[in-house]
């Protein structure tokens, strides 16, 4: 995917068997244009090969935090913010 | 006010309850909780369980649990070390001390953060199992147990 | 099955919930309270408490409140420390350490002893104040505490 | 109150505030005839002169143990028992 000079990026962060199953623990993506929110990221992601459909297909458990607090699929994003997706945790 | 720490060493129980008595004449309730690496989970042997976790969130969340608890009970102090890395069976994971004047605080507060640690803490454990190394799933047990907060009040 | 103490001497927690988990690989949950002397007791403040007790029953009471614990949650040990004597603010005066798989049931079963020990054990507090030495008057709240149990299920 | 020679004794023991209370530790009380239980002990330590009385008054909180289990009124007795009376335990 040629990425477009000067686009506004987030970073995206990978764990656990999220990473794995995806094979990448970090990117940038960008931004769609509008009010962009964490769904329309997804929506970007799933648009992606057969790994990254299945991985985030309706029906999976995933989580997500924005800016290393828990977030949802209605969180606004902003050029920069640190995205991160990963399995319900397992910690304790 | 709480002391969190997300390290691979472990640590020793009996000091981090020293931490929160020593040299105090207030704390009447000390009450603890700490995780260990089991040998079996969900009808398997378990040789070997991996801690991972997201470097910088961990703390903020724990810190964060830790305050809300402050915000629902009167409590004095509150420590969370949670290990990271390699580990096990036998070994400790996790530790939540929290003290305060009465026992009621000091019991329902560390069973809180246990529980919302559980859910909302991003740590996840791999094992490693005879059928091979796997991710854990996450317990719905767990989800229920945090849940019986959910409605903000102090008691479960 | 449950390990009792009634002593004068301190007790050292880091050590009492070392003994639970020592060379075990079945332990997954360790929930210990300690409660400690206070240095003020109902708006007055406190300087020394002293503990009485009853010998022998004191012992049967402590233990026969963990076989009931041992009866309504599945848990793998036991151990009550309770001090008696003379003894300073902030000093620690019992303990109770519970271990099991999952902490749901350590959690319960130490609150539980704790709950009955304050009800039914038979040890009493007298305490010196700056009006004079005084016995400590059971609290309401730990009988409401302990009628939590009541019924004999296991959540409070 | 003379000793009746010969017959059936409990050993009563006192703690706590109700000890100083008495100013007694412990003593031998001799069984009433009939079927004993606590409450009949404790009529025969209320007919005593007046710190045992009041010790024991209606609406006073105290607590009782038979062979160092708890025990109440009714529970019954028998030659040799060991009676304790003590106030609502403070332990803990």
């Amino acid at each position: 995917m040629l990425r477009e000079r000067g686009a506004d990026m987030v970073t995206v962060l990978y764990f656990a068997g999220l990473r794995e199953r995806l094979d990448c623990a970090r990117e940038e993506v960008p931004l769609p244009p509008g009010t962009p929110t964490v769904g329309s990221v997804i929506e970007r992601l799933r648009a992606r090969d057969g790994r990254w459909s299945d991985a985030f297909a309706p029906g999976r458990a995933w989580r997500v935090a924005v800016n290393q607090r828990m977030a949802d699929l209605a969180t606004p994003l902003k050029p920069g913010d640190e995205v991160a997706f990963f399995p319900p945790v397992t910690g304790g | 006010m709480a002391h969190v720490r997300v390290q691979q060493a472990p640590f020793d129980a009996g000091r981090e309850i020293a931490a929160l008595t020593q040299g105090r004449r207030d704390v009447g309730a000390v009450a603890t909780f700490v995780g260990c690496v089991r040998d079996r989970n969900e009808g398997d042997a378990v040789s070997r369980m991996t801690l991972e976790h997201y470097p910088g969130m961990t703390e903020k969340a724990l810190e964060e649990i830790c305050a809300e608890a402050a915000r629902r009970w009167d409590l004095l102090d509150t420590r969370v070390v949670h290990r990271v890395g390699p580990l096990e069976p036998g070994e400790a994971i996790v530790l939540v001390a929290v003290s305060s004047a009465h026992r009621g605080e000091a019991f329902a507060a560390c069973e809180f953060i246990m529980d919302y640690l559980k859910t909302r803490a991003p740590f996840w454990k791999k094992e490693e199992t005879p059928a091979g190394t796997r991710w854990v799933e996450a317990r719905s047990s767990d989800d229920e147990a945090a849940a019986r907060w959910q409605g903000g009040e102090g008691r479960p």
